[in-house]
């Protein structure tokens, strides 16, 4: 018994965590927001020399043949810095399902979706989840709609299935959502930890009636139950993690479990930040609510709290 | 205890209902939160005015009907019930116009009620300075006398100013009396924003909306009688305002039982079966229902002179979590697509997250409650 | 348009105030846990003598021929003294419903529950209500078992059903339904209000570090919470008074509404209360448990919030 | 990362199972908080001795089985899955022993663990006082130097002290220096209760058991043999063990693990197709579980030799609030029953909130997160 991460893994996700306040500082997430892609370019592209971007692609496709608890803590960090990229959307999901020298690489990314699709305009394949789920043939001009996300970094598409699109497997889709929840869930905390750093540093500094408002219970008790919710919720998501690397068969009840805690953790995270920071939170050119806006997005995507904890109910009383 | 309206209620009610059906935008307007949008719901203001709906509550004579509390109820009711624009006009109407009411000479009531009504002046409120939010003592913003102008000159800043970026007056608090600490020696003014010096810079709300700004004065001459109540009162003064802000003006059970009627809908079309959800709205119904009714009972005290207690803070973190809270519930029912910035619902949580923040913190008002409602000590 | 008490109901109000602060002091209550029958006597006496327990009986049999607006308030003061008697299932219940002298003036006592019945051994009439509705013959002797409240002072017992006994009209079992459960809602208000007075109380005095606890924020805004669901209960409560009196189609919604914020507001009063008042009022010895518990026995009894707020959507969504 | 158990521990897992399977009591015991109940748990506690399963954690000499701490946390799961009895003995096992481990000299660890570990002698903790309770450094009961007889003498009084009317020793906080101020010149004594001097009034909780007890010294003597640790560093002393009581040893993911359990099958029972009771069992699973992992993370550290971290207090919060909300849930489900006196639900639900209060209320414990884990500042 042993639950925590191996040095190797540690050391990988150190190596990303200074890639990425390299590469991803807030700026570049605000630029995002206005760009024409909504999406970083050198942080991609370094992620991808690092091989990243094909952790979890087979060797024998050019990927570092990696499991999902080796890859886990990365995207725990993108979330961490708020990354602008589909980074979930092709680790966790496309670049496998895609498995090549170049989706490894990274020079072809993919994206999926359900019900949107984030960057389908920039990505260079499509694979759409939900009712009816299918890899939109690169061949054809997807016919894309763009609906505007709160978080405007994150470009979201309605992708229309065309003809020569091919149908995922069963195993492909369920694989796609279990890690696709995984990674959300990861980035989740990440941005949960974000938020309560930034404002623990604020609530020092601010202050009102002569002394800094972290000095107030209120404000205090407020912070303590977020590190409270993100201290429970990170276990749920590591142990997700190690059972689909061991394709434990309640390996969908972990994840809805990650997923259902993190998104509460995060959620929760982003209305105590918002609430310690008044009206300078509120403010549109502080970067606060670049991250507040990606938990919601986040929260929402993929299935919500209810509907993961749903899933749970069913493996427990069901059975 | 009669919970029947009168003929010359109902009367009044259908009036505001016809002309409501009549007149109200059938395509919504643009946020009244940018410039462009500023300015279509000006012109919406001018057709309330013009109609005399603009301040029923007020006298005749600055364009109102001389309407009753109930009667002011039943209008704002049917207002957000025909899902009119939102009022640009009201952080005047509401917040300034009744400490004018109050305070003002007949002069500054003459002078500024009437163009306020009609939209022609358009007023924010200067309280806020980066280092005085919750804490509105701590403002450094300075006036000077100019004892041979007749006036004084103002300098300092004011930020997350509501709508100032297209406002033309602005209402604020500066410090007359250097020596005097904290709430004293604050001086409430009336600032046309077209005097010499003053710089104004709109900034994004949460949404991206430039629904703040910051508000410079430097060397900004006011002549006094541009001053509201006495000189060094202004805490007093603003404090008045600050009571009908938190209180019943400013949010009218109307609004909630509006929304609230909104998620009703949502639910019955896309999760009428889903016990949760019903659950969290009938929950939003009767805490809606719950605010109309404590309403009631408060201009119930006030129209027969009693005094309304010290509850407007209880009402204050009421409304703003209640609101909080319904929008939360609608974002549920939309699930995958709650994100899309094109919803109302999106739109209006981002708003009804600033309610526990503005007007005092919901924490400020839970310490008064503590401290003034069950008289626990302050410290 | 007038949401507001007559002078008449408030003069009444406060002669039964009175009346109950003299009769029913927390001794009285403490004594009821241990004494045969759970109850008070003298109280008991005093209300009939005042008229209240035939409050709801019409002037022909006796009674003050009162509405639900005109008794709602004593209810009120009931639960603020936490009267150990079948004050609710008498005077909104039983006693309409067995109208004559004996049951206006108590020298008749009428009690009823659903699922069990409180003080059934020294009641003269029974009620039983739930999925068979009936009236005991009061001259069978009714087979009771006794079952032990966690509120020691509600003689609860399973009534059996008698082959003499009469069925209810479903207009009784109805009007039983909708009074009793205003009453309930009325007492959980009162019950709130003395858990906040007392706690208000006792945080003042009570010091550590130095200080009252009640200076300590997170103390403060616990009660400030209870204030505020106290403060927009208690208007619900006050509706479903007028729309029971007044016969209002929806009063059904307004009494479900009524007990559901009442009960949600004094369990929170009842949480904050025994947290506030720590080690002290977990002492079986100090009074605060018996307003706690008579809060967890009402807040369940003839419907929770979540039976009163699915009545309430049913009426919103299915109609 | 590995989440099996090795064969050695899986083989440790099945013997604490068959043996509890084979002894556990098949009809409860009544509550060890009534002295019928406590005498009876005895008898348990000493079979558990007995077999050694009293103390696994323990040495050999002591009664103990050398277990390592995954087995320990092995065989509290396997109990709190028997439904074995509560621990009567837990105050002394769980919060004096491993203190006395730290700071007792051989001899009083060779004097107070066998007996302690077979239940012979059964400890209270004498901390609280009527004017310190959240505020420990409050205490006033006192202890005066004896020179001439080598020891002690203690006067003063203690409360809320848990099991005291059933227990032969009290550990507790008395001050040797009245001099000195709050945390400071406090001593730890180990106090048999039958010292000439002693009096001792047990008093109800909140479920009327009499599970407290007040304990008075008046002039009681102690020996210096008595005195865990150094004269005048009884804060350091005790917070050692308040570290044990609110982190891992007192309360095992097994409780927890097991209470989830019993819910789970109460919701199939009768509300397994109502979906807010199945959220509410849900959330119920996911908190039991992520409470389990947090503790196999913890236990990874220590069984590595790394800190724990200062997070005593997350876990005392969590594991506090979510037993709470356990039962809350299976009230719930009970609807109109739930007031009934006689579940195991309500007698539960009584002692779960005694968890947000004691060891440090929770309101102490998040001003400590505050405060030590995420550094804001003290006033």
């Amino acid at each position: 018994m042993r639950f925590a991460f191996t040095d190797d893994q540690l050391a990988f996700r150190d190596a990303v965590r200074v890639l990425l306040e390299k590469e991803c500082p807030p700026s570049t997430v605000r630029a995002a927001w206005t760009n024409t892609t909504g999406r970083t370019t050198s942080a991609w592209t370094a992620l991808g020399e690092m091989g990243v971007l094909g952790a979890l692609v087979p060797e024998a496709d050019g990927g570092l043949g990696l499991s999902e608890l080796d890859v886990v803590l990365l995207a725990e960090e993108t979330g961490r810095v708020a990354l602008p990229e589909p980074f979930v959307e092709h680790v966790f999901v496309g670049a496998p399902l895609v498995a090549s020298e170049a989706t490894a690489t990274g020079m072809m990314t993919v994206t999926a979706g359900d019900p949107f699709v984030p960057y389908a305009d920039t990505a260079d394949v499509i694979v759409r989840l939900g009712h009816d789920s299918f890899l939109v043939d690169p061949a054809r001009d997807s016919d894309l709609t763009p609906r505007r996300s709160v978080d405007t970094s994150r470009r979201l598409f309605a992708v229309e299935r065309g003809s020569s699109d091919r149908d995922l497997t069963p195993a492909e889709v369920s694989t796609a959502y279990w890690r696709a929840n995984l990674g959300f869930a990861a980035q989740l905390v990440g941005l949960g930890h974000h938020l309560l750093e930034s404002t623990v540093e604020y609530v020092l500094e601010r202050k009102q009636f002569g002394v800094p408002i972290g000095s107030f219970q209120a404000i205090k008790h407020k912070l303590a139950d977020v590190r409270i919710a993100l201290e429970f919720a990170a276990p749920l998501v590591y142990r997700a993690a190690y059972s689909l690397t061991h394709d434990d068969p309640d390996q969908r009840i972990h994840v809805g479990m990650a997923k259902a805690a993190a998104a509460d953790a995060a959620a929760l995270a982003a209305r105590h930040a918002l609430q310690c920071h008044g009206a300078i939170g509120y403010s549109f050119e502080y970067d606060l609510h670049l991250w507040i806006k990606r938990v919601w997005a986040l929260g929402a995507a993929w299935g919500d709290s209810t509907w993961h904890r749903d899933l749970v109910a069913r493996a427990i009383l069901d059975s | 205890m009669d919970l029947t309206w009168s003929a010359a209620e109902q009367a009044f009610r259908a009036e505001a209902r016809a002309w409501l059906g009549a007149n109200v935008p059938t395509t919504p307007l643009p946020s009244g939160d940018t410039r462009e949008g500023f300015a279509l719901h000006l012109g919406w203001e001018r057709k309330l005015f013009d109609a005399r709906w603009a301040v029923v509550s007020w006298p005749e004579a600055y364009g109102g009907r001389d309407a009753s509390i109930w009667e002011w109820l039943l209008f704002e009711e049917e207002y957000y019930r025909a899902g009119a624009p939102q009022r640009v006009t009201q952080n005047g109407i509401f917040l300034l116009a009744p400490t004018l009411f109050e305070f003002g000479s007949t002069e500054q009531q003459d002078r500024f009620l009437p163009k306020m009504a009609s939209g022609e002046e358009t007023w924010c409120q200067g309280w806020s300075e980066p280092d005085a939010g919750s804490d509105l003592a701590g403002i450094t913003s300075r006036a000077e006398r100019d004892e041979a102008a007749g006036g004084w000159r103002l300098s300092g800043q004011k930020t997350w100013t509501t709508s100032g970026a297209f406002c033309t007056h602005l209402f604020g608090l500066y410090r007359t009396d250097p020596t005097a600490e904290r709430h004293r020696g604050l001086t409430y003014f009336l600032v046309p924003l077209d005097s010499p010096g003053v710089t104004v810079r709109g900034f994004g709300r949460l949404d991206g909306d430039e629904g703040f700004a910051e508000v410079f004065c430097d060397d900004v001459f006011v002549p006094d009688s541009l001053v509201l109540g006495e000189v060094d009162q202004g805490w007093k003064v603003a404090m008045a305002t600050a009571g009908s802000e938190r209180g019943l003006t400013l949010r009218s059970p109307g609004r909630f039982t509006a929304t609230t009627a909104r998620l009703v809908e949502l639910t019955k079309a896309r999760a009428a079966a889903d016990p949760l959800a019903r659950q969290r709205v009938a929950q939003a119904c009767i805490d809606a229902e719950a605010y109309r009714l404590q309403t009631l009972a408060t201009v119930t005290k006030l129209s027969e002179g009693r005094p309304a207690g010290a509850e407007s803070s209880l009402t204050k973190v009421f409304w703003s979590e209640l609101d909080v809270s319904l929008h939360e519930s609608a974002l549920a029912l939309l699930g995958g697509e709650a994100e899309l910035d094109d919803s109302p619902w999106m739109k209006g949580w981002q708003f009804a997250l600033s309610g526990p923040i503005y007007a005092g913190t919901n924490e400020i008002q839970r310490n008064v409650i503590a401290e003034r409602v069950l008289g626990l000590p302050r410290k």
